[in-house]
């Protein structure tokens, strides 16, 4: 187990320093020189040979390369050009905000993307199963964006059942401060016993966690389904079934561990891809997230933020997948003897 | 139907779509008798099987569709036809049990030996410390160490997967196993072993065995009546020693005659 | 000279060694190869192919070594030496006649009537219907896949088979048919073949020497008659009480038989009755026991069991008569 | 322990506890006394007064004051910290005086002197829009309220005291001997306007909150707005539901859609005021096919200005020359029109147009700019029944100008378009950055070379600061030379600052100079 | 395809089944149908897009500024834009703009990702394992995120959206074949195949890649959708199609801040994102069912 651990951990290390390099060189690819853009349009030569020099532009490649890698080890991931703070630090203002919003859909979408799939998979091929097939492809087929637009529009502005946007009420600054530990709104409120912005909170991201778990609800509903008829179809599950135990046993109490699995990568996958999608949302919902400084880093070709916004998700998805793959050897004992 | 009666199948007839799978007139298993299957592949054989548990077109059947079964069924008294999923699940397990053919697929991959039998156990309504004797006490019996139950099933062989699938009916207090090729996938060591515990069950305990199997040698040596099967259809059937030496149907005579011989010291000679 | 020959073959998927040291030729007529599942009878014949490289030892073609064979070389060994594998050893999306005229062609050019000609040949020499050319593996039965596999090997017109398990996947009667055929072709071509099996009874027929591998080692080699009869190995003698014969006793149980292979000293010895301090302080050298080379310290003990054995079993042979020809 | 308090201005703990805070004691009228601005972008990227040269303009010029203010009603400019001024004949010498009695958030006075090392630690550090300064030679501090400045060449210094950007006075002793600009940095203020930063969060939604500066100047007689706060909302529909909804005071930019429905709903005002920023379409004078005038002039022809302003529907105007209303220099009358049939002639001329070769132009607009983008697509659709093929490329601002500064001529575009306005109140900034010859090419974007243009382009500052009919009549007739004879240009329209705000709100007046600035002092909040 | 020897059983429908209305729509491969034929549907509409659409021209460059923003009527049946175009049409032509892109992000992406596959795959060891890791990089990074830098760097155009998605989509089908190909190289027929001294490029294409195709072409139509969306979110953010092509997801951003003015300017090209996608991911899931078994 820990030398798998071991080869898993440099497996991952690879993988982000194939990431960082690959970053690099798109950043390198980017059109316009990010000195010009730091130093601003009126800058003399003077000032953008200091820009250059700040950057480290007139170094050669391999060397800027390794310079780069260097800094970004030692915590520096750069400055940003259009916020003109050290990135990473953005980035810890920004992220929280996102993680809360992802993992809220997230929470949503296990909780009703499994028992729909453990639902469709027991009723196979009748109406049920059916309904939520169609309905899973729905929510899969849906632009997010758009669904954002429509469900806004017609829950908040409409029927005025939740804010329109925004992470909880502002007004709530005054009247009950937050203390803030993880930036992560909702840990901390809850935390410090917060309840009026927690609330507040949780109420603001009913909508927007809604739209955002759309798409990985219909995934995991799906490949519940798919997994647990696989499952069922298996040698074990004849012998249960051969024990005496019913259909819905079966499925619940035998076959879903086992079909956990490729559930369990697949919302590593999601994740992932959730946090960028949910840039989308966030657009939508004036979510305070990564979302728009992502967004406006690309609007101002921000070079060292774009560069940023990248490595943290990369790192995240690599992250997300070691964990899956310890899970896995929770969920199964197969994959714990690897 | 006798007290020993524990299978009677009277003219079963099962289908898919418009294709006969299977279709036996006559097959009676009474208690502490050995009653074995043969033929070729897709001949039925397993069919037949499941179809006494009600298994047949069960969701497990990848997809089937279709499945239309008449005809006569009773197991331990229980008309498995007509019979609702509550009453099948009443005998499934309890009073007749299967044995599956690859040892460590038919166990739940994600679940430690005893979980299951702790599972199936309480599924039967035995549960606390009568299931915790139940079940070394099966376990011994079937010549395994109780040490077994902490392992998955990867950790164990194929011959102690097969042994403790037979242990799961005894512990269940079945009165019949129903076996699927239960040896196939096993070396012949390994197989000489299990075939030993199931004897000795039915010697012992009166365990009855319904065998499927393709190995007319083996069959031969355990069965006490023998049905030979082919495209669905039960060829011949009859006690085992008269069926070998004086086999009537051609293709039963093809069957004994491909058992492949070892030389033996007489042949020396 | 032997065709093929492997000389202290060690071979190796990860770190530790499926296969140790084994040396063995195949000649013109058959070569038993029989051990339990996982003993590494595949990987051996892999290695055998060329398709697995020792990790020491020497695989020999002839006299040359198969791993410094230049491309000419490369490509007569290919054309010498063909396999027939368990299952699938067709295509599933080409049919029989572009299966076989795969083998024709690979060698030689040929014209596409010449090459529809050679296969219905060739379908026709393995006991098939010429009409069954143009159906894939999944229209096929089991038993004609095996055929068109064994035409395919054919085509290139090979000196010596390896058969890996050719017919454990089939019926008891099919599986009769196809020994039926390897058996014709081998006397009437003069091929040579390694026949790697768990039944016994399939080398005891085909096969005049044969090797017993246990946890990738030869633990027994000589005549098949004399290994089947009366073994010198405690793990032969194991198997051969195993196999149930028809009408016979139940076949005794040897007990332990799921202890895995020991790591030092003899590797049977957690599953040998027999078994002193001295299988576990010593691993036994291959050694001449009466016409035969075993790696035991007892052989000469479990021989005469053996003989005991059989004397006192009596067991009835069944002679192999009614069997068909083809199809 | 551990931890910070969300809202805690400087960070440190315990600054903001409930109960202690500043907005304790009148927490109910907190709410109605509070000015909710929404902006679509990040409000703050600099705080320093010096080289602070973005969005953060909103706040700056709420917590800092500069010398002028400019009033687009009288194209003048107006006291602020300078009470008076005066300049002399030749333009070279301007004279101001200070208010009395005003003091900046530090404590300390508005003076002559403090007012000179600002605006010299300004100069000196010659960031964002200090340019401004370039004409300064010297500033003395004669006493404490007169501030002399000594200018290289006549520049209308008043108007330059206006500037958005640059020309605001602070306290440059602020930091004591830190860094002042490190100071600045973290979330700090020296100005003396009615405002000083109360909180800012860097990505919160709510990214900034002023609060009254007490001892203003200006008093707090009456109700005012005692608090600002900038919530940031980039999605146009977002801000106006906010608006809708009550939530905030203030939407900055609406689309002529929503301001319509503004119109229509009974809690809101919608205010549309013309801008000083325009767009321009620039034509490649120097290279590609449009080095002949005949097509530049049968492009400017070609645009269809009446149908871009429909579409627009209020948030654009009508152009009239390079210079927007409300600025000297403005050439009202000179409103340009479609007309095909001549575009079609002068097409013809050049060789080109309908049974003519195929003219094949490229054109650069900014991406994700709505408005632009119609110009765009009713240009390529008019030049299509011209036959004349525009492709057109929606670029990031940093990638269209590289590729428009390119060495290589044969690399830089056709037709250029972007939006223009002046840092200070002078029509000016027009001509002298964009049509006077450069080298390199930094915003001669149309890369127009003349001798004649660049002679009375270097007249206009002594001529706005001495002779202010001379100076109209000199813009007018440059206008006429860069558009008509040269045909660089072409001015499709001036945009509108369409804002929505509460009811409440009174007294609002835009004030162009100022882009998006409200001036929240001058407000009060009603029923 | 392959049949299986067996006679197809899901054709059949239980008794209890044989009797309910919706059994046409029950049956696995009668989604793949139903998939297909909406997929049909959209690609006919698409090709016939200049003679079935009301105002072709508009579809095009032309432009009605007098007649921007009218609510459906009957003469717009989907209302106009901004600028006077007939919506109707426009979502037609870009039925043709969205579908070039699936088809050729597929292509492309497929091309690429099975030809490497399946070359790691087969070939196994530091071949597989530096392929592997490749692909891993590039799925690490997040999808969007990389198109959107790539279409920051190679400006943007339907041509960038093509090679932005396929660049980030290729490793999914690498990584796919191989496993597949792996499986399918330890296959006897394989081996058989080496044996028979048949060269290892004609063993990869001729036999292991035909025998690995099936779960990739199955999640190459499962895709179709995935590529769709990320092209509208691409043109969305404003980094895809522009003026004056018809794309989907440029007439959704262009049309976000009227959608609760004029609703029908986001809402019908919205839609028919949705409908396509989801056509295609009723294809794919059937013939996920389908062909998996
Ligand atoms: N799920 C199914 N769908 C379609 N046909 C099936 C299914 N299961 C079994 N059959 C068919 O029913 C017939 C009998 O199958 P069965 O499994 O009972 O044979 P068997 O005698 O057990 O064969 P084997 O020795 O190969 O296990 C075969 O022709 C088989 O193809
Ligand atoms: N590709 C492989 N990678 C790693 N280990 C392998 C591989 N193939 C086989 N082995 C291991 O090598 C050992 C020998 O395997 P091999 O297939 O040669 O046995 P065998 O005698 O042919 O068994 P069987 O009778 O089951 O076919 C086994 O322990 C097996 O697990
Ligand atoms: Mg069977
Ligand atoms: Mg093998």
């Amino acid at each position: 187990m820990s030398r798998y651990l071991i080869r898993r951990l440099g497996q991952a290390a690879l993988v982000v320093a194939g990431v960082v390099t690959l970053t690099f060189v798109i950043m390198r690819l980017v059109p316009g020189d990010p000195a010009v853009a730091y130093a601003g349009p009126r800058a003399s030569p003077a000032e953008l040979a200091a820009a250059r020099q700040r950057f480290g532009l007139d170094d050669p490649l391999p060397v800027q390369l390794w310079n780069y890698v260097r800094d970004l080890v030692t915590g520096d991931w750069g400055v940003s050009l259009h916020t003109r703070r050290p990135v990473r630090d953005d980035l810890f203002l920004a992220f929280p905000a996102s993680l809360e919003l992802v993992a809220a859909a997230l929470v949503i979408a296990v909780a009703a993307g499994i028992p729909l799939g453990v639902a469709a998979a027991r009723h196979k091929g009748r109406l049920p199963d059916l309904s939520i097939r169609l309905s899973s492809m729905l929510a899969v087929s849906v632009p997010v964006f758009w669904m954002a637009l429509a469900l806004q529009t017609i829950f908040s502005s409409g029927l005025g059942w939740f804010p329109i946007a925004g992470e909880y009420d502002t007004g709530l600054d005054q009247t009950s401060p937050l203390r803030v530990y993880t930036n992560i709104t909702a840990v901390d409120a809850l935390f410090t016993g917060n309840w009026p912005i927690l609330t507040s909170t949780l109420h603001h991201l009913v909508l927007p966690a809604l739209v955002l778990a759309a798409y990985p609800t219909g995934v995991i509903a799906q490949m519940t389904r798919a997994a647990l008829i696989e499952e069922s179809a298996r040698d074990h599950a004849r012998m249960e079934r051969a024990l005496g135990f019913g259909e819905t046993a079966v499925l619940t109490r035998f076959a879903l561990r086992p079909a956990l699995n490729p559930v369990l990568s697949l919302i590593a996958l999601v994740f992932a891809y959730s946090i960028v999608n949910g840039f989308l949302v966030e657009a939508v919902f004036n979510w305070p997230g990564l979302g728009r400084y992502a967004t406006d880093s690309i609007r101002t070709l921000d070079t060292p933020s774009i560069a940023g916004v990248t490595l943290l998700v990369a790192a995240l998805y690599v992250l997300a997948n070691l964990a899956v793959d310890l899970l896995q050897g929770v969920i199964d004992p197969r994959a714990r003897a690897r | 139907m006798g007290n020993g009666t524990l299978i009677r199948i009277r003219g079963l007839v099962v289908r898919i779509g418009d294709r006969v799978i299977a279709s036996v007139p006559e097959l009676d298993v009474g208690s502490g008798e050995c009653v074995a299957i043969v033929g070729e592949s897709g001949s039925g054989k397993t069919t037949t099987l499941l179809a006494a548990l009600g298994l047949v077109g069960d969701v497990s059947d990848l997809g089937v569709r279709g499945v239309d079964i008449s005809g006569e069924i009773t197991v331990c008294g229980v008309d498995v036809v007509a019979a609702g999923p509550g009453e099948l699940r009443g005998i499934r397990g309890s009073r007749a049990a299967l044995v599956m053919q690859s040892p460590q697929a038919a166990l739940n991959p994600t679940m430690r030996l005893g979980t299951l039998m702790r599972r199936a156990l309480a599924r039967h309504g035995v549960k606390g410390a009568a299931a915790r004797s139940r079940a070394e006490e099966a376990v011994k019996a079937v010549l395994l160490d109780p040490e077994i139950m902490r392992r998955y099933p990867h950790q164990v062989s194929g011959g102690q997967a097969q042994r403790f699938a037979i242990a799961l009916a005894l512990a269940l207090g079945a009165e019949i196993v129903l076996a699927d090729e239960p040896t196939s996938a096993l070396d012949v060591t390994v197989q000489a072993e299990v075939v030993a515990v199931l004897r000795r069950l039915r010697d012992e305990r009166g365990l009855a065995v319904l065998l499927v199997s393709h190995d007319l040698a083996l069959v031969s040596t355990i069965a006490d009546r023998v049905l030979v099967m082919r495209d669905g259809a039960v060829v011949e059937s009859g006690p085992a020693a008269e069926l070998f030496d004086r086999p009537r149907d051609a293709y039963t005579r093809e069957l004994v005659a491909a058992v492949p011989a070892l030389p033996s010291r007489e042949e020396e000679r | 000279m032997s065709v093929l020959s492997a000389d202290a073959v060690t071979l190796a998927y990860g770190a530790a060694p499926v296969v140790h040291e084994v040396s063995l030729a195949v000649d013109e007529g058959g070569v038993g190869l029989i051990g339990e599942s996982g003993s590494g009878k595949t990987t051996l014949a892999r290695a055998l192919l060329g398709l697995l490289r020792p990790r020491s030892g020497t695989i020999r073609y002839g006299s040359r070594d198969l791993a410094a064979l230049d491309r000419s070389g490369r490509a007569e060994f290919r054309r010498a030496v063909q396999p027939v594998f368990q299952a699938e050893a067709l295509d599933p999306r080409m049919t029989a006649a572009a299966s076989i005229g795969e083998a024709l062609t690979t060698h030689h050019r040929m014209s596409r009537a010449g090459r529809r000609a050679r296969v219905a040949e060739l379908l026709d020499g393995v006991g098939l219907d010429p009409a069954l050319a143009a159906r894939r593996p999944h229209q096929m039965s089991g038993g004609q896949r095996q055929r068109v596999a064994i035409a395919r090997a054919l085509a290139v017109e090979p000196r010596l088979l390896v058969l890996d398990e050719p017919t454990s996947a089939l019926d008891v009667t099919v599986q009769a048919r196809i020994l039926d055929l390897l058996e014709g072709l081998a006397g009437g071509r003069g091929l040579g073949y390694l026949l790697i099996t768990h039944n016994l009874g399939v080398v005891g027929r085909l096969c005049r020497t044969s090797h017993v591998l246990f946890a990738g080692r030869v633990v027994e080699s000589g005549p098949t008659r004399d290994l089947l009869v009366h073994p010198a190995h405690p793990y032969t003698l194991a198997l051969r009480d195993a196999v149930p014969r028809l009408g016979g006793e139940p076949p005794r149980a040897s007990g332990r038989t799921e202890a895995a292979p020991a790591a030092t000293g003899c590797p049977f010895r957690l599953r040998c009755p027999l078994a002193v301090d001295r299988c576990r302080d010593e691993a036994p050298e291959a050694r001449e026991v009466t016409g035969r080379r075993v790696a035991c310290h007892r052989a000469e003990d479990v021989l005469e069991r053996a003989l005991d054995a059989s004397r006192w079993r009596g067991g009835t042979g069944h002679p192999a008569h009614h069997i068909q020809k083809g199809h | 322990g551990g931890g910070k308090i969300r809202g805690g201005a400087d960070g440190s703990e315990g600054s903001t506890q409930p109960g202690t805070s500043q907005n304790a004691q009148n927490p109910s009228s907190a709410a109605d006394a509070t000015f909710v601005y929404v902006p679509n972008l990040d409000v703050v990227t600099d705080w320093d007064p010096a080289s602070s040269y973005s969005n953060e303009i909103l706040a700056m010029q709420n917590i800092y004051e500069s010398l002028t203010r400019y009033n687009p009603q009288t194209k003048q400019a107006e006291p602020r910290l300078a009470t008076s001024w005066t300049s002399s004949d030749d333009g070279k010498k301007w004279t101001f005086t200070l208010r009395q009695g005003a003091t900046f958030h530090t404590g300390k006075p508005v003076d002559a002197a403090a007012a000179k090392a600002a605006i010299e630690r300004t100069m000196k550090m010659g960031a964002g829009a200090a340019y401004i300064w370039d004409a300064v030679k010297k500033i003395e501090a004669k006493d404490s309220s007169t501030l002399k400045f000594t200018l290289k060449y006549p520049t209308a210094l008043d108007l330059v005291a206006s500037a958005g950007y640059a020309s605001y006075v602070y306290d440059t002793t602020a930091a004591g001997s830190g860094d002042l600009k490190t100071w600045f940095g973290e979330g700090h203020d020296a100005g003396s306007g009615p405002y000083t930063i109360d909180t800012w969060e860097k990505g919160k939604e709510t990214e900034l909150t002023l609060k009254a500066f007490d001892d203003y100047w200006g008093g707090w007689d009456g109700p005012r707005y005692k608090k600002i706060a900038y919530r940031v909302t980039p999605e146009l529909t977002t801000a106006w539901q906010l608006l809708r909804g009550g939530e905030v005071t203030f939407v900055a930019r609406l689309n002529p859609q929503l301001f319509a429905e503004a119109g229509g709903t009974p809690t809101v005002q919608a205010a549309q005021t013309p801008s000083f920023q325009n767009l321009l379409t620039l034509f490649n004078t120097h290279s590609g096919p449009l080095k002949d005038v005949r097509l530049r002039q049968a492009l400017q022809k070609a645009i269809d200005y009446d149908g871009v302003v429909a579409v627009l529907k209020g948030a654009g105007a009508p152009a009239a020359g390079l210079v927007p209303e409300g600025l000297l220099g403005h050439n009202a009358g000179q409103t340009p029109r479609q007309d095909l049939a001549g575009a079609e002639a002068l097409l013809k001329e050049a060789g080109y147009g309908p049974g003519g070769k195929k003219l094949e132009l490229t054109l650069t607009y900014a991406q994700g700019d709505s408005d632009q983008e119609v110009l765009v697509t009713l240009l390529s659709s008019t030049l299509d029944k011209l036959n004349v093929k525009l492709s057109a490329k929606p670029l990031q601002w940093t990638t269209q100008w590289d590729q428009a500064k390119a060495k290589d001529p044969a690399k830089r575009q056709d037709i250029l378009v972007m939006y223009w306005w002046p840092d200070y109140a002078d029509a000016f900034s027009w001509f002298v950055n964009i049509f006077r010859s450069e080298d390199p090419i930094s915003f001669n974007l149309s890369y127009l070379r003349d001798d004649a243009i660049d002679k009375r382009i270097n007249e206009l500052p002594q001529l706005t600061a001495t002779d202010r009919d001379a100076a109209e009549k000199a813009y007018a007739e440059l206008q006429n030379k860069i558009i008509n004879e040269r045909a660089a240009v072409a001015v499709p329209y001036v945009m509108n600052y369409q804002r929505a705000f509460a009811k409440s709100v009174q007294g609002y007046v835009d004030n162009p100079a100022y882009p998006n600035v409200v001036f929240v002092h001058d407000l009060k909040p009603g029923a | 395809m392959t049949a299986p020897v067996v006679p197809d059983a899901a054709g059949a429908a239980t008794p209890a089944l044989r009797r309910t209305p919706l059994r046409w729509l029950v049956g696995v491969d009668r989604l793949a149908v139903a998939g297909a034929a909406l997929l049909a549907l959209i690609v006919l509409a698409a090709l016939l897009a200049p003679w079935i659409a009301p105002h072709p021209e508009d579809g095009g460059s032309a432009t009605h500024p007098l007649e921007a923003l009218l609510p459906p009527s009957a003469e717009h049946w989907f209302g106009t834009d901004q600028v006077g175009r007939d919506v109707l049409s426009r979502v037609l032509y870009g039925a043709r703009t969205s579908l070039l892109i699936a088809v050729a992000v597929l292509a492309i992406s497929g091309g690429v990702g099975v030809v490497l596959g399946v070359v790691a795959g087969y070939a196994g060891g530091w071949v597989r394992d530096v392929i592997m890791r490749v692909t891993d990089v590039f799925l690490a990074f997040p999808a969007l995120l990389l198109s959107l830098a790539l279409a920051v760097v190679l400006q943007p155009s339907v041509t960038t959206v093509i090679v932005a998605i396929a660049v980030t989509w290729w490793p999914w089908y690498a990584r796919l074949t191989a496993s597949v190909a792996a499986s399918v190289a330890t296959r006897a027929f394989v081996d058989s195949a080496r044996c028979l001294g048949v060269p290892a490029p004609l063993i990869v294409f001729r036999h292991v890649l035909p025998n690995s195709l099936t779960p990739v072409l199955v999640q190459l139509s499962l895709d179709g959708g995935g590529v769709i969306l990320t092209a509208a979110a691409l043109s969305y953010l404003g980094l895809g199609a522009h003026e004056p092509t018809s794309e989907w997801g440029l007439m959704v951003q262009q049309g976000q801040s009227l959608f609760t003015t004029n609703w029908w300017v986001v809402t019908f090209p919205g839609l028919a994102i949705l409908i396509t996608a989801f056509a295609f991911n009723v294809l794919g899931e059937g013939l996920r069912a389908r062909l998996t078994r």
